[in-house]
């Protein structure tokens, strides 16, 4: 039982982050082979795209060319992950840009509105999720549940409209659009992003708050909370000192998602509020045919969402001294 | 198991999950119904005007073609609550199905699996249901079949690591020390134990489903018209929402009150599986 | 003050709903008074109401129950007012020691933090202060690094001693009540006796007034004053102990007592004659990747070997972790042992399932301990006991039914409950339904692994005989897995005990009612406690240990970390030989018979 | 001598071209004096990674938007489609096929370098050059040759006549650009803004060119151009104030933006139509009978008043629109006759058949279209099945490429353009793979024709052919509905497009 380790005690979680670093590396090339299958079987590509209703076959043909589509898939998709391998994405077919730098307009807006979705949303599913956990079963976790439910209920797009209608249209408040001003002020960064926050935070919080509710009362079960309980301990004591720390593996994971669907699923806030963030840059890149582009976004999504669900598990992994011990 | 210990459930249920059993009855019904009771045909231009209010003739008014909003929604519920039915349905089988195989099978076909579905499980769910949807088309079929797939690896996910808690329990032991297949592991021993907590993921995952088929529609990958569900009703009359149409509000609500009835359900009956 | 006792329990009533919603009373019309400085003993058996009657003494019910009655302790009552509650003194004036220190303590934060913390939260010391008093408390209950043992963390401890420092938690506020909640239940006999040792002498030493929850008739007549006996929510006798031990008045108490003396329940130990039904030879096995040498990564047994002669009843006996159930699990073919066989009637059997013939595998049945996770809770019991059927003997429709039918007056349940889902059973009617399980593949062995162990004491005496009777009409053979060997001893002709997976004695039943024994067989033996209340006094705490600090070695003896006997030179240099005493037990072990036997105290 | 169209350049009294715009612009448009200063924000239907700023790639409404504001053209449109002299002081031909063009002085690009006749040459010949990627290759093939006279004079020459050239080298894609320019990274043009900022598929930034060749124009110090590709957003965004003028309003919208006090809509009737392409190689919709109950099939007011809420014109079947000067209006009116449809399908045997009709959001409103014609199709007894498909894709993959799909056809300035993309045999876009050597012929000679009213009856008869026999039918031409604030001033359409035909940005000015 009291088997102390003679090796590092670091040896245990960094096996165990290793393993999971190269099980999600077999997972991007995965990712990478499925999206160059699927988009082989999208109909037209990108010379069409890009010469559009008018174009001659001789016009199509050229382009092809010059694009390189005229060889075979697979030798592209070879050269593809080569290319990848050393760093290097390739460039846009249709944009005549190395993808890299397309990327890299793009990633800080999505950067932007996760982080600010999740310092929006985070602290209110807190909220939200250990307030039900205590009042279980009482009116106030009710009234809560269902409110959560109504907001996982409602689709996003209904959502966005509505509040767009009612606090830009109506009353004026708040812009339509997510257009943030060169140099912005606090106050205008933050009435800028207000609304996509706002619409993306509401299905965050509704998430998050339901999964830290199951997370804590799945804790509130245990015998150590009785025994604090029978200590003496107060109600905010037990939560945050001895059921939080214990609740952290299912919550990070938990926060891991969402944030990871911050990351690529904002499609329809980006789409509403005309937001020039990364999913709306994968459509792009779907509809354009832009081969170069649409791998490299699907990439860096499923590398955010590995990366994501790894700094979950280490952060649990640190949480528990079971596993940290190895 | 029969009607009796059924009709004890029901008592049993709370009052939020005696509505919630009261609208989901309510839109299976609608589902099975709707089209049969639907006062015009979904797409017949039926009123001069478009976004009429309600009237004797037109209970929920007009779209915005002038077509029959009531008839519509009729239609559409039926669409919407049978693939999402349906979706649910394969996607569950294909998930749960691979869940046991990676817990009773070998460790590399868990490895496999698990591996595989981490691929698609990365794929932000919506842009992968595009990129399907623009290779494949949008048929009933096909879009069914999509928006399973979509949605397997959570299934998988939730399914494995039950199925993985079970098969080390010693009633699964004895039946293996016993000498029985892995079929019979499977099938008779781990699956019916998943089932209550399935369950509640199946819901969950139903939501999920309606939610991603409209927000489809509002991306314009939705069913093919005339057909339409309930999203695909609240995105073609979205023109109408600020004059406040019935065609828009009406669906939208239906939306709602359907999945906020499948999860009260839900909710009610697992929490009394908790007590 | 001095005049009225301390706690005072008047018509205590604790009620909860059903699932339908109507009231049940769990806790009925209890009353009891402790006085100052005295111990009260609970004792009943599971549902009898001891731990809602403690709890309620803190003021506290679990989820949905409601208190009624008058409980006065010290100065606080129930429904006092301001820091006069019962709620308001928790952790303070009246700590708690759980069942399970295991679970009870947080997993995530230092042993401590934690124990301090009542102190800390009450204000009775500063931090400082408190950690000095604790480490003075680990001290007296003898844990071993008592200044640093505090900064580990739960999993990095064993259950004794967890179970040490929660009592340490509990007194390091200096109270006025403990209140002891089964606390050595979940703990092995030899660690038990340490613990209750440790107990008993902090509880006098500080003076404090104690509830004593548990089962346990034996280790409750170490550490009590008064007995209160409860069943099903209702005091039955209540006096002090000698008086309970000795005249109990009460026909439940009678029962109580009556079980917790096995009597020897097999008809005629039968000697194996001829060729063993079931031999296992040599067997090494273990869990983890295997290396080049055959070994698994974690080994569990090594070199282990036992023979069972048909209708013949093994015991195999050790604490957690001896590999007890390792053993049973290789026989069954669950787990392939890396060296060594197990045969079936001289022929050898495949390692692993896959290779074994159905017959073969009907042949061999096993029951694990706990019913409530080896019977399959989505099926019925009809469903459980007729597949068995179907798939040996195929056997099905009307024929099946009568089979079932048969199995089930077989283990003495009515026919009516095959269609009964095993949720709906007690807990000792499911143990019937797992026995008959293996029974319905008409098997030459059966592997009982802890198959008593979860059992109150009054089911246990039940099954065991169910056991022996079963044993006797179908000549069926056993291979009984154990930590208590008052229980082998009631059921087996021959006794195997393992120590950290290797076999250190095996013999017939009689050779282990008196020395020589093996020094940890000695230890096991002395370690259970016995109906008398100065039996911990008497025993000898073979706290000694020579070579404390030496590493185990797979060589070795497992033991002479432990052994109060080992011997320099000899036990920490050379594996130790088996030796054959003349009553026909081997040991294995470097003292010969003769020092056995004088080292026995 | 020259074509209608044409005349304003040629006649040399007229141009003064200092304020153009002002003087064509309707006078009621123009109460209040234009204001310098300011700065707006319009919002587009569509940008993406592919935006670009070399006028030869301009593809979508965003691009001509936004070449319009950095580059100036030989020439450019007036409120009736007419080419007026831009860059181009004058244009002279004898026989519509070699053009004497006479360049403006005095006039730079934004880096400072003087425009010369050196700058029209190499942008009018970069078309023919496959590198380049010219999005008007096509009609650029007729450019023979071209040679520069000294610094301000260009000699052109066709292979063939063309008496619309003045109004062809008004498109986006001929913009000028520099001689030599190849790195289309900055943007170095004549045009009324200097480029600020740009990001491809999110926003381009101009700033007021102080040196523009127009004195006293723009009067806008800065326009930020986004695209907002989402209707209701892109209303929502005009209405909250964070954009001043957007395109593309949907009928449906236009009740809300009039309902603003601060907002009204710019009606542009257009020759924009969607139609019904029915593909002559196939044995159903090669069948005249089939064709013909299509058109009958059509409820061209029903289009009208659902789809477009009033905001179209009622359509023929042929590709002319009203306010085109060619428009044949003698050409009876085909209306919505169910029932000769069924007849005219009986005749021909092809009740019954079960067809797929494909549509795409890619062609404006075909998904409704497709369903009203499915359902009235549905009562008479043919089965369409309405197959909705991504628009992106659709051009290559389905347009024409089954028996029944939906084409989008823009405006074109001139019959001449029209007939000959989308209905002369060879074309690659004869969207119906109609085959009429008379069609052809007519086509040649109209082009021929030096006399004005000879042109006309042309046309007019080519109008008849594709009315009675072509294989498309036009339910409407459709209205562009651009939605503004009311601060901002100096607005009238364009019917080339939303946005004035996306040249507003020299034209509008902000009132206080």
């Amino acid at each position: 039982m009291s088997a102390a380790s003679p090796a590092s005690p670091w040896r245990g979680p960094l096996t165990l982050i290793a393993k999971r670093v190269g099980m999600a590396f077999v997972t991007l090339v995965l990712v990478s082979a499925v999206i160059f299958t699927i988009s082989g079987l999208l109909p037209g590509d990108a010379a069409q795209e890009v010469l559009g209703q008018g174009a001659t076959p001789e016009q199509i043909a050229a382009l092809r060319h010059e694009m390189g589509l005229d060889r075979p898939a697979l030798l592209r998709y070879l050269e593809w992950l080569k290319g990848i391998a050393s760093g290097d994405p390739g460039d846009s077919l249709v944009a005549n840009m190395p993808v890299a730098d397309i990327i890299s307009e793009r990633l800080p807006n999505t950067l932007v509105l996760a982080g600010l979705t999740t310092l929006f949303a985070v602290p209110i599913a807190f909220l939200i999720g250990i307030w039900s956990a205590v009042t279980r079963g009482r009116s106030a976790d009710r009234a809560l549940n269902l409110m959560t439910l109504a907001m996982v209920a409602l689709p996003e797009f209904l959502v966005a409209t509505i509040a767009v209608l009612v606090f830009s249209v109506k009353l004026l408040w708040l812009p339509s659009i997510t257009i943030v001003p060169q140099d912005p002020t606090l106050g205008e960064f933050l009435r800028a992003y207000a609304m996509p926050v706002l619409v993306l935070g509401v299905g965050v919080i509704a998430q998050l708050g339901r999964m830290i509710r199951a997370a804590i009362i799945a804790e509130l079960d245990r015998p150590y909370v009785e025994m604090a309980r029978l200590k003496g301990v107060s109600p905010r004591r037990l939560i945050f000192r001895h059921v939080l720390p214990n609740a952290v593996g299912p919550i990070v994971n938990a926060m891991a998602l969402s944030l990871s669907y911050l990351f690529g699923g904002a499609i329809i806030v980006e789409t509403i509020f005309s937001y020039p963030g990364l999913a709306s840059l994968m459509v792009n890149a779907v509809t354009s045919r832009d081969m170069p582009l649409l791998q490299a976004c699907a990439m860096l999504f499923c590398a955010t969402y590995l990366l994501l669900v790894l700094i979950a598990d280490t952060v649990a992994i640190l949480a528990n001294p079971r596993l940290r011990q190895g | 198991m029969n009607v009796t210990s059924i009709l004890r459930a029901v008592r049993r249920l709370p009052i939020s999950g005696k509505v919630g059993l009261v609208l989901v009855l309510f839109w299976i019904a609608i589902a099975a119904i709707g089209p049969f009771i639907a006062p015009y045909p979904p797409g017949s231009f039926a009123n001069e005007e478009v976004f009429a209010g309600s009237s004797g003739q037109f209970w929920l008014g007009s779209d915005f073609l002038g077509r029959d909003v009531l008839s519509r929604l009729l239609s559409g519920a039926r669409f919407t609550v049978g693939l999402s039915a349906v979706a649910v349905t394969i996607a569950v089988c294909i998930g749960t199905g691979f869940a046991l195989m990676a817990a009773v099978g070998p460790r590399w076909v868990d490895e496999l699996l698990s591996r595989a579905m981490d691929t698609l499980i990365s794929i932000p769910s919506k842009i992968f249901a595009l990129v399907l949807v623009a290779a494949f088309g949008s048929s009933l079929v096909l879009l069914t079949l999509i928006i399973a797939i979509t949605y397997v690896p959570g299934n998988f996910r939730i399914a494995r690591s039950l199925a993985v808690g079970l098969v080390r329990l010693d009633y699964v032991e004895v039946a293996r020390a016993r000498g029985e297949g892995r079929l019979h592991l499977a099938l008779v021993e781990v699956l019916p134990n998943m089932i209550k907590p399935l369950f509640a993921d199946i819901g969950l995952r139903f939501v999920f489903i309606v939610l991603l088929l409209s927000g489809l529609s509002f991306l314009g990958l939705g069913l093919q018209p005339p057909d339409a569900d309930l999203g695909s009703l609240v995105r073609e009359n979205t023109s109408g929402l600020a004059e406040g149409a019935l065609a828009i509000i009406a669906p939208a609500v239906a939306i709602a009150s359907l999945t906020v009835g499948v999860n009260l359900l839900i909710d009610a009956a697992t929490q009394g599986k908790a007590r | 003050m001095s005049a009225s006792p301390h706690v005072a329990v008047r018509n205590l009533c604790v009620t909860v709903r059903t699932p339908e919603g109507e009231p049940l009373r769990i806790v009925d019309g209890v009353s009891f008074d402790i006085q100052r400085g005295d111990v009260l003993a609970l004792i009943g058996e599971s549902g009898s109401g001891k731990t809602t009657i403690a709890l309620a003494l803190m003021g506290y019910a679990r989820s949905g129950a409601q208190i009624s009655g008058e409980i006065r302790v010290g100065d606080a009552t129930f429904e006092g007012s301001g820091g006069a509650t019962l709620a308001a003194q928790r952790g303070n004036r009246i700590t708690y020691v759980a069942q399970s220190a295991a679970a009870a303590f947080n997993p995530s934060r230092r042993v401590i933090e934690q124990v301090i913390e009542p102190a800390l939260i009450h204000g009775t010391a500063t931090a400082a202060e408190a950690r000095a008093h604790a480490v003075s408390l680990f001290e007296a209950l003898a844990l071993p690094n008592p200044k640093t043992i505090g900064s580990r963390y739960p999993h990095e401890l064993s259950g004794g001693q967890l179970q040490r420092l929660m009592a340490a938690m509990a007194l390091i506020t200096r109270p006025d009540l403990v209140i002891f909640d089964e606390p050595t239940t979940a703990l092995d006999v030899t660690t038990q006796v340490e613990v209750l040792q440790a107990f008993r002498k902090v509880v006098r030493e500080q003076g404090a007034t104690g509830v004593y929850v548990s089962h346990d008739l034996a280790v409750v007549a170490q550490m009590a004053d008064q007995i209160l006996v409860l069943n099903r929510g209702t005091v039955r006798e209540q006096n002090s102990v000698q008086a309970v031990l000795e005249t109990p008045v009460d026909d439940y108490t009678r029962t109580l007592l009556a079980a917790a003396r096995p009597v020897i329940k097999a008809a005629t130990p039968q000697v194996a004659v001829g060729e063993p039904l079931l031999s296992i030879t040599g067997v090494h096995a273990g869990y983890g990747p295997i290396d080049r040498n055959g070994r698994a990564a974690h080994p569990v047994l090594t070199d282990v070997t036992m023979n069972i002669g048909r209708g013949a009843a093994v015991g195999v006996i050790g604490e957690s972790g001896s590999g007890k159930s390792t053993v049973a699990r290789v026989v069954a073919g669950l787990l392939a042992p890396t060296a060594g066989t197990v045969s079936l009637d001289g022929e050898p059997l495949a390692p692993a399932l896959d290779g074994r013939t159905r017959e073969q595998l009907r042949r061999i049945q096993i029951v694990f301990q706990n019913a409530d996770i080896a019977l399959n809770p989505a099926h019925s019991v009809g469903e459980i006991l007729g597949r068995v059927l179907r798939f040996y003997h195929g056997t099905s429709g009307d024929q099946a039914r009568q089979g079932v039918a048969e199995l089930l007056d077989l283990i003495r349940l009515p026919a009516g409950i095959a269609d009964r889902r095993c949720d709906e059973l007690s807990g000792g009617q499911k143990q019937r339904v797992n026995l008959a399980r293996a029974l319905a593949a008409k098997p030459d062995v059966i592997l009982c692994d802890e198959v008593t162990s979860a059992l109150d004491t009054v089911v246990r005496e039940a099954i065991l005989e169910l056991l022996a009777e079963l044993r006797r009409d179908l000549g069926v053979a056993y291979l009984f897995i154990s930590h208590d060997i008052a229980t082998v001893k009631a059921l087996c002709d021959e006794i195997v005990v393992l120590y950290k997976g290797t076999r250190v004695e095996s013999g017939l039943r009689d050779t282990y009612a008196a020395p020589p024994f093996h020094p940890y067989t000695d230890l096991l033996i002395s370690s259970v406690p016995e109906l008398r209340t100065d039996w911990l006094t008497g025993v000898g705490l073979q706290s000694s240990a020579p070579f404390a600090n030496l590493h185990e070695s797979p060589d070795l003896c497992r033991f002479v970390p432990r052994c109060p006997v080992a011997i320099a030179g000899k036990c920490d240099v050379a594996p130790p030989p088996l030796r054959l005493m003349t009553a026909g037990n081997s040991v294995l072990c470097h003292r010969a018979e003769a020092e056995l036997i004088r080292m026995h105290p | 001598m020259v074509d209608l169209s044409s005349t304003a350049l040629s006649r040399r009294g007229l141009l003064g071209g200092l304020a153009s715009g002002l003087v064509l612009a309707p006078a009621d448009r123009l109460i209040g004096k234009p204001r310098t200063g300011g700065r707006i924000r319009v919002a587009s239907i569509a940008s993406s990674t592919a935006d670009t700023l070399d006028p030869a790639k301009g593809n979508l409404s965003t691009d001509y938007l936004r070449h319009y504001l950095l580059y100036s053209g030989l020439t450019q449109y007036d409120s009736q489609v007419r080419g007026q002299p831009a860059l181009a002081v004058s244009m002279e031909t004898r026989d519509n096929v070699v053009w004497t063009i006479k360049l403006r002085s005095g006039v730079h690009f934004h880096n400072g370098k003087a425009f010369g006749a050196d700058d029209v040459v190499y942008s009018l010949m970069r078309h023919r050059d496959a590198a380049v990627g010219s999005k008007v290759a096509a009609i650029a093939e007729q450019f023979a040759s071209a040679r520069a006279n000294g610094k301000l004079e260009v000699e052109l020459r066709l292979t063939g006549p063309n008496p619309d050239l003045p109004i062809i080298l008004a498109a986006p894609q001929f913009l000028i650009v520099e001689n030599g320019r190849r790195d289309f990274s900055v943007a170095n043009g004549t045009g009324p803004f200097v480029l600020h900022a740009f990001s491809p598929g999110i926003r381009t930034v101009v700033r007021r060119n102080p040196n523009f060749w127009k004195p006293g124009k723009p009067y806008l110090d800065e326009i930020e151009v986004i695209a907002i590709p989402d209707e209701l957003s892109r209303v929502n965004a005009l209405l909250s104030g964070d954009v001043q003028m957007i395109n593309a309003v949907s009928p449906g919208s236009v009740k809300r933006v009039r309902a603003s006090s601060g907002h009204a809509i710019m009606e542009t009737k257009s020759g924009l139509f969607t139609d019904l392409v029915m593909r002559r190689d196939h044995p159903v919709t090669g069948h005249p009978d089939f064709v013909l109950a299509m058109k009958y099939l059509m409820d061209r007011e029903l289009i009208k008043r659902a789809l477009f809420r009033g905001f179209a014109t009622i359509g023929n079947d042929q590709p002319i629109s009203p306010l085109d000067p060619y428009f044949n209006p003698d050409i009876p009116q085909r209306q919505f006759d169910p029932d000769r449809a069924r007849f005219l399908l009986k005749r021909a045997g092809l009740l019954g058949t079960r067809l797929p009709v494909y549509v795409s959001p890619a062609a404006n409103l075909s998904v409704d279209m497709g369903s009203i014609l499915q359902e009235h199709a549905a009562q008479i007894g043919l089965k369409l099945a309405v197959n909705r498909v991504p628009s992106d894709g659709y051009w290559s993959t389905h347009w024409m490429k089954h028996p029944l799909t939906f084409g989008n056809v823009n405006p074109r300035p001139t019959a001449d353009m029209m007939f000959s993309l989308f209905f002369q045999s060879k074309a690659t876009a004869n969207e119906s793979g109609w085959n009429s050597p008379q069609f052809d012929k007519m086509l040649i000679e109209a082009r021929q024709a030096t006399d004005p009213a000879r042109r006309k009856a042309i046309y007019g008869d080519m109008q008849w052919l594709v009315h009675n026999h072509g294989g498309v039918g036009v339910p409407v031409f459709i209205s562009l509905l651009d939605g503004y604030d009311r601060r901002l001033r100096g607005l009238f359409p364009i019917p080339l497009g939303g946005f004035m035909g996306y040249t507003f940005g020299e034209h509008v000015w902000l009132d206080a």
